[in-house]
């Protein structure tokens, strides 16, 4: 049996190993390190053999004398999977993911059901959590995405876990091709029309315990079908929930104090008074020589030629650096520089997300038996 | 922790139609008492599958409900108990078009033909499903109540006097909800989502080694042994004597397993090793002569030593596949000590019931190199109602859920220009 | 006309006037002070004489001698009005109301539509907004409803900017007594069935500027009904939106340092060692008694010895301070008290208010004239 | 602000199929230019009702549409630009029961018959709405497309070909629409919802006198001038030697009302009215012997001392009807300057885009007896995509909306006693 670092963790980087490259937040790619290989980005080129001396987790310079970039060089997981697929792909994200595991009690060893598979990405999540002794039939009626993703699942090892069939579980039912009985306890559907696959799967949940069902659908009338053909066919509990998940961003904001804008005022007035000083100065010897009264001199000129001085005192470092600038109007500050108060804050996100899916759940006891067994209690 | 079949001495999660609940043991030969819904034997349900539904007989005897009905006679869709309907100050329910305003809504109990004690003969005599039929038969107006309204009510009457319950197996959310309604402050408001979202980041899975600082009682430390199938090992880093987690055995996990897989270690022993004292080893002449008790007692504290060593062996050699922390600590200092424990490339999860910690603690992180991209999740999962014709989210639920800062541990490489910066 | 608080601003409490008593951030009642009156609360007996002698705002203290509570007593605006309604009572929420005023451009002089009127309280906030210039024409079905609106109207003095109208305008469209045009460009519809009342429009909204409608329903279902008329109707730019409001309040967290945790942490064992100590004494004393060897006394008495010390001097003080506490374990600690470090955060309520109405917002631009007026250019 | 006619020289909104914005400023004999849309006469809209919709003619005169239309030729219902249709990897849509599943998808470019430069001729001959209709009709897979893929495709096709548009008058919520794409942090990332509150929380209305601190460019203040109706007073305090309220502009107010309306005031008058420096006045005798343009200049002078003099003793005799902040400054001390300002029982609502700062600001009113009940809020407006059968809240959004701390100035009394705890 092929190992998976999807089940199981490893601490150094083997040649063709699956090895997530962190570049930014926004921009991990999967690669396979094998001998004498590179991997070019806009960061810099980066050396395969420097990777595969590496153990997981290291920051990789680049090799390019020009561009001094680095990357991380991580260990998967699912979650570090799914944000390496690209944006457009059709992705059960994490938020949705992590809670549909938890509500379905899927655990290690859990048979499940999927349709459709989609990505594989959440596939992959609950490959993770099944482990070794768990199946998941996955079903995909898209010929290339199903191709697609059991190539995937087969080169990340998780092929003895994951059996995936190309189908249409709406027409077909969950007909597969493995020979062994599904007997699952969970369920997802991620389909259009969940109501058309449910009544297929009295045949393939199991017999002896709860099972328990997500059906993942965008929109409100796809989730008033579903849970009208759920009550229909006997499940229970039925509930319909959104998940919404904020990521938060750390920051710090520059404290502006009120004391330092008034200091700010006092400073552009003395300059304006300054400027004024001046200019009657001159308009002052202007008339001098033209014999004129002087009486529009400036009545105030004592405190102002004050505070000229202390203008003065501060321009005598550098022209610039004489106004006062609390806050580094016109320079490029960056967050948390020195020199500046800050205050720690949090903010979303630039771009929101605001809907998946509603998820709708329900369970179904396992059938009655005619003969239970009976444990004796002494 | 079979989650097929009722075992003996389980604690179960009882589901009552009030939507209360109630955690009980099943000890055998016991009667199980669940308030006004009555009492039943214990023994009448273990053995049987989770997930039935059952009606208390007034002999304390059980019959198992037709399965396609569960706790409720009518259809299983969650009413929002806080909406008001037509007998309430609300306008009026629309179904088909057909409006049924409460231009005409009298109050119930004008309506209701059946008299206090009546009801109390009924209860006596009938089974729960026919004093709700009755009941309804009685009601003057039922019949120009809208199909909302009509449901509404015949639910209230059943959260009344249906003595139904369905055994459930406990399970981490299970155990948040029954302390939702409790405590909840005890498992710091954690919900199901943040639970979940914790065991994905963290990447908790069969065979991995675990750190956890776990103030929530244990249900973190529970959700982590629901994933590892009892394979690999959580070390638990604790402030007291003892560890607290207390609430993990209603998990039903074997006593061996547990044993087996969790390691303690509380801040003294994690921070300063070296106050450890060190056993004095004793001769076999010496052991030979003691009572067994106390030899007993010096070879727990070789091996407990041992397992230490171990322990501190771990921590200084990256040892570790996973970081989660639920605590109310401050974070800081705790990270500091347990990032060098962790493996490069594994997860950190921290949780934390407000924000403004996890910004601080963020912001530590983002100045550490060893920490890539640290970022805080707010989950929170919003219920509907579902009742046909009446969609719409619950109108008021519980605060709850907190954050969930989440990082990867990385090694910063030395050749790595000092220029380069974060992104 | 009779002036009212709600559209204009007092400073002076006088007689009959309505005063807001705020006992408690849940708590807050309508009273009419009058003299030598009385207002009884659980906090104590409030004399009407000293509110008449006190200015809006004042915070009156008790009577009563034996609880030494107070109030304060605080100007009407429509929201805190709102906020001293009974809980039960159907109220069109500040941040639904203070968005729908806002998106539906509710200004000083509009004229605007409500049905049904309900509690009035959203009445109150619109005749804020439209001032003496503007008029409401609310409708309500229920006639004691519409009995009790109309009379807290006229008491507030409100009458001449709200008329208000006891009808069914699903039934009969938007009927009226008051013989004036309507002529409508806001449109506020909060009933079961919108769909039946959106036709009757037509003849009362403005003739000469864009109309624009707000439809408030609580389900799902009502707002997919109320769309499909829309746009039968011609309503243009349909958008169906939902508001949610989170109250936070501020909070201090006790910092807890795991330094702290560990000093505790050595207390406690000191102590124990110190048990353990005295009982080894003992043990020893009683085996020189019986003349028995020593050779389990402990090993490492020195640095015990020292340490028990140390606990010793901080004992001497009281016995229970001894014990090394650095947050106040078993101890009542108000929150931000003294003698210990806190955090400021901030917490959500712990009942949130989830759902209250979809908002389905459309406008419909005035009818075409044959013959537009033409402004000169020049 | 005339709001039912459009007025020559007053800026507009003009809203595309592209749902892109325009600000433009209607000067007449002027030819108005909207993009790639083309460009039309001022003088053919203005005297128009606001609210219609226009067609460009190649002649740059417009054509109005017929009312019930709108921007696109089709149902004006909101359609969620973020989500994937048939076209793109999403699964399929569905209505009535018939399921149309992408297996049978196929890229857009190989079944459109018309080559680009046929689109092209087409555009100089055609109106939008004919070439809108031409591509659909050599669209070859079009009848296989879904009811609500249809209505995607046709869609985006008119707000390519489409040259009309809707000319609107500005109220704050456009001028917050057009920012938020524009610019949102000039506007600290202010929302409809998040102004609307604050204009009801501070019971903005006509006659009151308000003091405002506004770094919104103006946004606030235009909020606040909308709801008086030209009476009552606003003062502006402001950290700079000329207020920044540019963007009142765009709201088309008579230049009369908000010079009558706006008291400004900077924070050194403000902290430090004794640093004001006094006029000197001077003689008739003097005044009478100056240029006109020197008077002039001497009696403004006098005058705005005065106003200053007037403001200063209202500050100091709680004259003000409620208070306003939305400013990147720190708000400990402006507000222990203001509040004493406000009379009692005024209200008080402070606008920040992260809540940090406001939970400071909360603890330090909460030890302060002189407000009532700090409270911050967050609201936040979810929108929507109805198109029938496909109901679902839009899957993006745009981040924003901030945090709304209210309070209610109050008069702690001293015969109160020191025991009375806050509740």
């Amino acid at each position: 049996q092929q190992t998976s670092h999807f089940l199981e963790f490893s601490t150094v980087i083997k040649e063709n190993d699956l090895v997530l490259a962190w570049l930014t937040r926004d921009n991990t790619k999967p690669i396979r390190p094998i001998k004498d290989g590179a991997f070019h980005t806009r960061f810099g080129s980066f050396q395969h053999n420097t990777i595969l001396a590496s153990k997981y987790g290291t920051q990789i310079g680049s090799s390019s004398s020009t561009q001094a970039g680095f990357i991380h060089v991580l260990h998967p997981t699912p979650e570090l999977w799914s944000l390496s697929l690209p944006h457009r792909t059709q992705i059960v994200y994490t938020p949705d993911a992590s809670y549909i595991v938890q509500r379905l009690r899927i655990r290690p060893g859990t048979h499940v059901i999927e349709a459709g598979t989609g990505s594989a990405s959440f596939t992959h999540a609950m490959a993770r959590t099944v482990g070794v002794r768990g199946r998941i039939w996955t079903f995909e009626f898209h010929e290339q995405r199903f191709q697609l993703a059991a190539k995937e699942l087969e080169e990340h090892g998780l092929a003895s876990v994951v059996k995936a069939t190309h189908g249409d579980v709406c027409k077909n039912g969950f007909t597969h091709s493995c020979g062994d009985t599904l007997d699952a306890s969970a369920v997802f559907l991620d389909l259009p029309a969940p109501w058309e696959a449910i009544p297929h799967l009295t045949t393939v949940i199991s017999k002896s315990k709860i099972t328990r069902i997500c059906c993942f659908s965008p929109c409100m009338e796809q989730v008033q079908r579903t849970i009208e053909i759920l009550q229909k066919n006997g499940w229970l509990d039925i509930e319909m929930v959104e998940v919404s998940c904020k990521r938060w961003e750390a920051h710090k904001e520059m404290v502006r104090k009120p004391e330092d804008a008034i200091e700010r005022l006092r400073d552009i007035k003395r300059r304006r008074m300054d400027g004024l000083n001046k200019r009657n100065a001159r308009v002052d010897a202007e008339r001098a020589t033209l014999n004129l009264s002087a009486d529009n001199a400036d009545t105030d000129s004592a405190t102002d030629t004050d505070r000229g001085k202390f203008k003065k005192a501060n321009k005598s470092e550098s022209p610039s650096s004489a106004e006062f600038n609390p806050w580094g109007k016109g320079k490029r500050i960056h967050e948390g520089e020195e020199g500046y108060e800050w205050k720690n804050v949090s903010k979303v996100e630039a771009e929101l997300k605001t809907h998946t899916s509603y998820l709708t759940f329900a369970y179904l006891p396992p059938p009655m038996r005619v003969h239970e067994e009976t444990i004796n209690c002494d | 922790m079979n989650e097929d079949i009722i075992q003996p001495n389980y604690y179960v999660l009882i589901r009552l139609p009030s939507l209360t609940l109630r955690v009980v043991q099943l000890i055998p030969h016991t009667t199980i008492h669940v308030g006004k819904f009555g009492a039943f034997y214990a023994d009448d349900i273990i053995g049987k599958p989770f997930g039935y539904t059952y009606e208390i007989r007034d002999d304390k005897h059980v019959d198992v409900i037709y399965s396609s009905e569960g706790l409720f006679a009518s259809s299983d869709v969650n009413i929002d108990k806080t909406e008001e309907d037509d007998e309430g100050d609300d306008e009026s329910a629309q179904d088909d078009g057909k409006i049924n305003t409460n231009e005409t809504t009298i109050d119930d109990t004008s309506v209701q033909k059946l008299s206090m004690k009546e009801i109390e003969d009924l209860k006596k005599t009938e089974k729960g499903e026919r004093i709700v039929e009755q009941v309804i038969k009685s009601h003057g107006a039922f019949d120009k109540k809208s199909i909302y309204s009509k449901a509404k009510y015949t639910r209230r009457k059943q959260q009344k006097f249906l003595r139904r319950f369905t055994p459930c197996s406990i399970g981490t959310s299970e155990l948040i909800e029954h302390f939702a309604l409790k405590d909840y402050h005890r498992i710091l408001e954690m919900t199901p989502e943040s639970l979940g979202l914790m065991m994905s980041l963290a990447n908790v899975h069969p065979g991995g080694n675990y750190i956890v600082v776990d103030d929530t009682g244990g249900l973190v430390t529970g959700a982590m042994l629901e994933r590892m199938d009892g394979e690999g090992t959580i070390l638990l880093i604790h402030e007291n004597e003892h560890p607290n987690f207390e609430i993990i055995k209603y998990l039903n996990f074997p006593e061996e397993m547990t044993n087996r897989m969790l390691k303690v270690m509380n801040l003294l022993q994690l921070y300063y090793p070296e106050e450890e004292e060190a056993v004095k080893k004793l001769s076999d002449e010496i052991l030979t002569g003691m009572k067994s008790s106390r030899r007993g007692q010096y070879y727990r504290r070789v091996a407990r030593e041992a397992e230490l060593t171990t322990i501190f062996d771990q921590l200084q050699n990256s040892f570790y596949d996973g970081l989660i922390l639920a605590t109310s600590l401050e974070t800081q200092s705790l990270l500091d000590k347990l990032i060098p424990a962790l493996a490069g490339s594994r997860q950190l999860a921290i949780y934390h019931a407000a924000k403004e910690p996890l910004v601080d603690t963020a912001h530590d992180l983002m100045a550490d190199l060893r920490v890539l991209a640290p970022t805080i999740l707010e989950t929170r999962v919003r219920k509907y109602q579902v009742f046909p014709g009446r969609t719409h989210p619950l109108m008021t639920s519980k605060a709850g859920g907190g954050f969930v800062l989440w990082g990867t541990r990385v090694v910063p490489s030395d050749d790595v220009r000092a220029g380069g910066k974060r992104r």
